[in-house]
């Protein structure tokens, strides 16, 4: 057995581990447990990059826990899809903590940060088990740990926070009690919680009743989590009135974890064959997508609240990620788009949501109309918040272009024409609303109120701990924005579309 | 299992859950969702799930009721409606 | 052939605006690095002349992306190299005069205004020398978001609002061209320009072309062909070096030369006079040509005038384009360059007596002929060309588009002959009253005002540049093959049609 | 209603029979975490031993609680737990190289024999796991008891802010 | 037709009622305004789910004709029942409901943290009134 093996599990059980023991030294030194989480989880990277490697150059990890064998141990498996996402999720989550340094200061009190920071590493840990999973139930364990950690720093700042994050307890409840009801009924049938193993013996059972359904409740459970377009309600509020870290993180890895997910039930769990043959439901969900696409962009334009405005934008991109796996039944192309959106989201929004809290810590802006004048006063972070906008509008040479590429050709080789105008208009959409800041920042001339002076000179500059994550982001929109045109992720994608068993590759 | 006492635990849940989200006092719906927790720990136990029982009685029942009642002596105990 | 040229040609305003950022506290330096950008890439981008000549094509691939067939890369062919020799050697003397116009006027935020100008031209070479359709899309993205800062330098809501208008044509083009791109990779399985067309192309179903077709026209709307066009007057509360350069030059002849690409490279020919598509886009052309001179006419500001001259002008190109032989094709090819030389004199012009006299009205310009001589008599030169007299370079192209439209032969030939020959007569009647005013009108308030309205010329930087194209376009009568040009179009229209 | 504070009342019955009741309860907490001869009943157990903590807050008031149970003891036993619970798997990881697998509890055996427990074999690692989570249930339970019911005196009723 | 329903009724009254009590519980949740109500409306759906599943483990019930005990065992298998011929209940679906008390137990106690809050910030646990006051609030500019 290969050292590389055990690092999904080095992983998952070093951030549980980590989590508690920062807990501890919180007593001794309060500022100790961030950067004890900050090297761990640089370490996991690492760890995670040999992960990606391996399972590119040799193939997936299997990983039975305790050595019990899969129908009845929990097994981690990590194929291409897995190492990816995990990939992503340990950077957003290193980046998000450098960021917490600065605006956690300003945002939550400090006899809370050891708390604070705790909760965070054990979502983390939640985020990692449930990306390296290959147990449903195991997963659903990893979930609630994910989503209850969530609830807690969502209330942790307290005031408008506290009614949303009640209702997201409330509603995220409901939806993992959705996908473990779910989950169950397959249990009923089958007798196994395995990936592979369900694989193996659900296809006899395709025509039952219950199985069908049990789909149905996984999908919708899951979508809670994910707030797809109509189950959406919990989330602008939460995304508003979150502590900043907490936004970004939960826009940028939660949410994409959530999706993840979706896209094992969908391939590792069912196949191509049940989702297209026996419930028909690849163009139910790429409806829900477009109309989730164009809603959140829709009310997006109507908000007034920078944070509020991202959240509904956040909408309308899980949308596209929904679309992309809604359509790849029919083209492998909407895998691909899926896959790579999950990335460009990430950062994009991550980055997003950075710059809202870093704007709001400085110069106590949230209101959209009071932007004026910004991008003199803040000009790094007013440049990255315009090249984050610039990709989430899908402009060439970022990111979100090329997801928004992969999106439309999966839609024309899909023959799903309506989707390419649904893309296309929601491009103009997000172009509408992102394009209202960066107007305000740099060319619409303010009035240079003595209440703006007086902010100033309070304000203090923001630490460099805050600036450099958002940079990064804004720079890896642009980088990621050529490597995905390139062709370098071809055996990533290739590797996921094996893995995933779509029958093609590129 | 014996039918007539499962059938009787079940229908003492569906009544103790009904009046638990019934009652205006929310200490009485603290106390009936304890029960509540309790008649279903013994339906389990004669669905053979003891261990599953045992947890309930003990966090269902116990604990999560304590903490429940714990939270009512901060806020209000009638529901206005 | 493989030559990283093309690619040093993009980096040059690239590598430009990232040393203008950080000197943004010296002007000196800071339009020092844009001057040294322009003439770099201007040097680079002629040197390829000569090769092209020879009837070689260079390519360079940058890389291959993650679809089949479509690399993201540079492809250099003489028609390609005819847009970016215009746009590159114009850039030069746009910068110098920039110089003089915001010096003069103390414009604020010129940082921004070099920076965002370095990525327009970038973009419109782009456009220029790339060798498929998706790198081509990515230049124009970047071209229609770098003028934005452009078009709104001013920072009035009435300026804004010209940029929202902007925007909100020029954004919904790249989507349907977005989708035009899409579609063509779908049913060809590629997006290389070909010279006759993509083959794959022809066995497809002729409504799906036809809505590729349409697809592509409405995302050219940089073209600015009517009724798409109102961005481009509204856009004019713009510097003037940017309406001059951007809305005379990069801009919408990057669209223009879209459009020929599109009917020249990507559909073909044959396909659209199959489908009889060519006489769509002939009829928008001759539509917009007849239409924008009226619209014109009635305008009194004189910046409007121009950018209504250039709509009216630009038709000309989209015409030759579609009439489909050589002739008219090559009489296109030849009315980028030279239109363009005439029409940055022309705006150069209105940028000059706004520098000097702070007119922006035709009406109020009575007598500034005698004041600013030079700058009216560029004026005039650039005027006579637009109208297609001899001896300025507009008259060679003019000659070759309606010799095109000579050779079509049927009676929509000889229709639109008297279009262009119409237009013309058009040109005639909305520019030689400015020259008329300007020289023979005597100022309204002269006696008043003659001791203390010391009206001279505009400042050297200013001057200099304008009249170096008008020069130039002069030059191009007698000498239509400068800086390869003549040839060049020979070459692309002989590779056109086969090789003949 | 409104709400009054009032002093603390004892009495005398409850505090005995708590006192008397709080060793038997944890005892219980203790058997059926690691008395029933084999793996499981961890959260149980956990739950039974805070339960005991929780009648005794309820009974003797929090300061008096809080003196039984403080915050970093708390913290302690929390973390504790799940250093058990964990490190017995890496233990087993450490003990496995071979086949190194978390919670692999054979890897552990040639261990336990060669220590002279043989019969316990794989109860030992059981008991840690089943220990360390009883461990933090119990911690966790009775931290968010203390949270939950613990009025802080500047507390306004009311909730004005 | 009786046939159907002691099929699909009678032999599976545990499925019924649970899913009875689910709907009760989740209507609550929905409809409730207080906000400890909507949780123990959480609570009672979840615990009712459990029930469910739990039901699911309970093997080769057919009890209805034969009333009385059954020979099932708690989950354990020792070599002396597997030799008798025991039936034993499954333990998988009881283990995966123990997890999920466990996590119900949790969402309870943060949900619980969160009203306090809510009441010590509000003066109010239910939910309209919560709306009133944040847009009060809001007017005010206190937030």
């Amino acid at each position: 057995m290969d050292l590389v093996e055990q690092f999904p599990v080095l992983i998952v059980g070093l951030s549980m581990f980590l989590a508690y023991t920062m807990l501890l030294t919180g007593y001794l030194n309060r500022r100790l447990p961030f950067f004890m989480s900050l090297a761990m989880n640089s370490f996991f990277l690492i760890l995670s990059l040999f992960i990606l490697n391996h399972v590119l150059t040799v193939g997936p990890i299997r990983y039975w826990q305790g050595g019990w064998r899969p129908p009845w141990g929990i097994e981690y498996v990590i194929d291409a899809m897995n190492a990816y996402l995990l990939v992503i999720v340990i950077s957003m989550v290193i980046l998000g903590l450098i960021y917490s340094r600065g605006n956690v200061r300003h945002e939550i009190e400090e006899r809370k940060h050891v708390t604070f920071y705790t909760l965070v590493q054990l979502m983390a840990a939640g985020l990692y088990g449930i990306t390296v999973t290959g147990d449903l139930f195991n997963m659903f364990i990893w979930l609630e740990i994910a989503s209850l950690t969530a609830y807690a720093l969502i209330a942790v700042a307290g005031g408008r926070a506290l009614r949303p994050a009640y209702n997201y307890v409330i509603m995220g409840s409901i939806g993992a009690c959705l996908y473990i009801f779910g989950v169950c009924w397959l249990y009923s049938v089958t007798g196994t919680l395995n990936f592979a193993d369900m694989r193996l013996l659900l296809p006899l059972v395709y025509d039952n009743k219950a199985v069908q359904m049990a789909f149905a409740m996984i999908v919708v459970g899951v979508m809670i989590k994910a707030y797809i377009f109509p189950l959406h309600l919990w989330q602008p509020d939460v995304y508003t009135y979150a502590p900043s870290t907490i936004s970004s993180m939960m826009a940028s890895v939660h949410v994409k974890v959530m999706f993840y997910i979706l896209i094992r039930m969908f391939y590792s769990v069912f196949t191509l064959e049940f989702i297209r043959h026996y419930i028909g439901l690849d163009l139910l969900i790429c409806w829900v997508a477009a109309i989730a696409i164009l809603a959140g962009s829709i009310w997006a334009i109507k908000q007034r609240n920078l944070k509020r405005m991202l959240a509904y934008s956040s909408v309308s991109q899980m949308g596209y990620i929904l679309l992309g796996v809604g359509l790849s039944p029919l083209s492998p192309w909407g895998l691909v788009g899926a896959a790579a959106h999950i990335l460009n989201h990430a950062i994009g929004k991550g980055c997003l949501f950075m710059c809202a809290g870093a704007i709001s810590q400085q110069e106590g802006l949230k209101d959209i109309r009071d932007f004026g004048g910004l991008g003199k006063k803040m000009p790094h972070v007013c440049a990255a918040f315009t090249i984050a906008a610039l990709s989430m509008i899908g402009i060439p040479l970022t990111a979100g272009f090329t997801s928004k590429l992969f999106l439309i050709y999966a839609s024309l080789d899909a023959a799903q024409y309506p989707f390419v105008a649904v893309l296309l208009l929601s491009g103009l959409l997000n172009l509408v609303y992102f394009w209202r800041v960066i107007d305000q920042m740099y060319f619409v001339k303010h009035k240079e109120t003595e209440n703006a002076i007086e902010v100033k000179e309070k304000g203090k500059s923001l630490p460099l701990s805050m600036v450099a994550p958002i940079l990064i982001l804004a720079s890896l929109c642009i980088i990621m924005g050529i490597v995905w045109l390139t062709d370098i992720p071809l055996p990533l994608i290739n590797h996921i579309l094996s893995n995933l068993r779509m029958g093609v590759t590129l | 299992m014996i039918v007539p006492i499962d059938l009787l635990l079940l229908l003492f849940l569906l009544i103790v859950g009904i009046a638990a989200l019934w009652v205006k006092d929310l200490l009485a719906a603290i106390v009936l969702t304890g029960a509540y927790s309790f008649i279903m720990a013994n339906v389990w136990l004669q669905l053979g799930a003891t261990d599953v029982a045992f947890t309930e009685a003990a966090v269902g029942a116990g604990a999560s009721t304590a903490l429940m009642m714990a939270c009512l002596s901060r806020v209000p105990r009638w529901e206005k409606k | 052939m493989e030559l990283m040229t093309p690619l040093f040609a993009i980096l040059c305003p690239a590598i430009a605006a990232a040393l203008i950022l950080p000197s943004r506290n010296h002007p000196n330096i800071r339009e020092a690095w844009t001057i040294a950008g322009s003439v770099a890439m201007f040097l680079l981008v002629l040197s390829m002349a000569p090769l092209i000549v020879k009837g070689e094509t260079i390519e360079f691939t940058l890389f291959q992306s993650m679809f089949k067939n479509i690399y993201i890369g540079f492809k250099v062919d003489a028609f390609g190299e005819i847009f970016a020799i215009t746009a590159s050697s114009l850039w030069i003397l746009v910068s110098i005069y920039s110089i003089g116009y915001m010096r003069t006027l103390k414009e604020h935020a010129q940082t921004r205004y070099y920076f965002a100008f370095c990525f327009a031209i970038m973009g419109a070479v782009g456009v220029a020398l790339s060798a498929n359709l998706v790198t081509m899309f990515i230049f124009f993205e970047i071209i229609t978001v770098s003028t934005y800062p452009l078009v709104i330098h001013e920072q009035t809501p009435e300026a804004l609002r010209a940029g929202h208008k902007y925007l909100a044509y020029l954004m919904p083009a790249g989507a349907f061209l977005l989708f035009g791109i899409m579609i063509t990779y779908y049913l060809a399985g590629t997006t290389d320009f070909t010279p006759g067309g993509i083959k794959a192309l022809a066995t497809a179903s002729p409504m799906i072309i036809t809505v590729l077709f349409f697809a592509f026209l409405l995302g050219f709307m940089k073209a600015a062909w009517m009724p798409f066009h109102s961005w481009l007057p509204t856009a004019m509360i713009a510097p003037s070096p940017v309406s001059a350069l951007l809305h005379a030059v990069a801009v919408v002849k990057a669209g223009v030369f879209g459009i020929v690409r599109i009917v020249g490279y990507v559909i073909g020919m044959d396909l659209m006079q199959e489908l009889g598509l060519w006489l769509i886009l002939a009829g928008i052309a001759g539509f917009t040509m007849i239409v924008a001179s009226f619209f014109a006419i009635s305008q009194d500001n004189l910046k409007r005038r121009l950018a209504y001259s250039t709509i009216s002008q630009l038709s000309y190109i989209i015409l030759g384009a579609a009439l489909l032989n050589k002739e008219s094709i090559q009489g296109a090819m030849l009315h980028i360059p030279f239109h363009g030389y005439m029409k940055i004199t022309l705006f150069l012009c209105a940028g000059a007596i706004l520098v000097a006299t702070g007119k922006t009205k035709i009406s109020e310009m009575a007598g500034i002929g005698r004041r600013m001589p030079v700058t009216m008599l560029a004026f005039s030169v650039a005027a006579i060309g637009m109208a297609g007299i001899p001896p300025v370079c507009g008259f060679i192209s003019k000659l070759y588009l309606c010799m095109g439209a000579w050779a079509v032969g049927s009676p929509y030939g000889m229709i639109f002959l008297a279009v262009i020959l119409i237009s013309s007569l058009l040109d005639i009647v909305y520019f030689f009253p400015i020259i008329l005013t300007a020289f023979f009108k005597k100022p309204a308030d002269e006696i008043g005002a003659i001791g203390e309205i010391k009206i001279k010329e505009a400042p050297l930087l200013v001057v200099i540049p304008l009249t170096i194209t008008a020069i130039f376009s002069l030059v191009f009568f007698i000498y239509p093959n400068m800086f390869y040009i003549f040839d060049l179009a020979k070459m692309a229209v002989s590779q056109l049609f086969g090789g003949v | 209603m409104t709400p009054v504070r009032k002093t603390y009342k004892r009495n005398v019955i409850i505090e005995v029979t708590t006192n008397l009741m709080f060793p038997l309860i944890l005892l219980f907490g203790l058997y059926v975490m690691i008395g029933t001869g084999g793996t499981g009943g961890g959260f149980q157990g956990g739950t039974i031993l805070a339960s005991a903590y929780i009648l005794y807050i309820t009974v003797f008031g929090h300061e008096k609680g809080r003196e039984k149970m403080p915050e970093s003891v708390n913290a302690l036993f929390k973390s504790l737990g799940l250093f058990l619970y964990n490190g017995a798997g890496w233990i087993c990881v450490l003990f496995s190289l071979a086949t190194a697998q978390w919670l692999n509890m054979p890897a552990f055996w040639p261990v336990t024999d060669f220590v002279g427990v043989a019969g316990a074999r794989s109860f030992l690692v059981g008991y840690m796991v089943s220990v360390g989570i009883g461990l933090t249930v119990m911690a966790a339970f009775v931290s968010q008891y203390f949270d939950l019911a613990w009025k802080e005196d500047d507390e306004m009723e009311g909730g004005e802010e | 037709m009786m046939e159907w329903i002691t099929v699909h009724v009678l032999e599976k009254y545990n499925f019924w009622i649970a899913i009875l009590i689910i709907i009760i519980g989740l209507t609550a949740t929905i409809v409730k305004e207080n906000l400890v109500k909507k949780l123990i409306g959480l609570s009672i759906f979840q615990t009712a789910f459990f029930l469910w599943v739990v039901s699911l483990g309970d093997v080769g019930r057919n009890i209805l004709t034969t009333w009385g005990l059954k020979t099932q065992t708690p989950p354990i298998l020792w070599t002396e029942a597997a030799e008798k011929g025991y039936i034993y209940a499954n333990p998988l679906p009881h283990v995966l409901m123990l997890t999920g008390i466990v996590v119900s137990a949790a969402t309870t106690a943060v949900a619980l943290a969160i009203v306090i809050r809510i009441y010590q910030k509000y003066g109010t646990i239910e939910e309209d009134e919560i709306i009133q006051k944040e847009m009060e609030f809001e007017r005010a500019g206190v937030i």
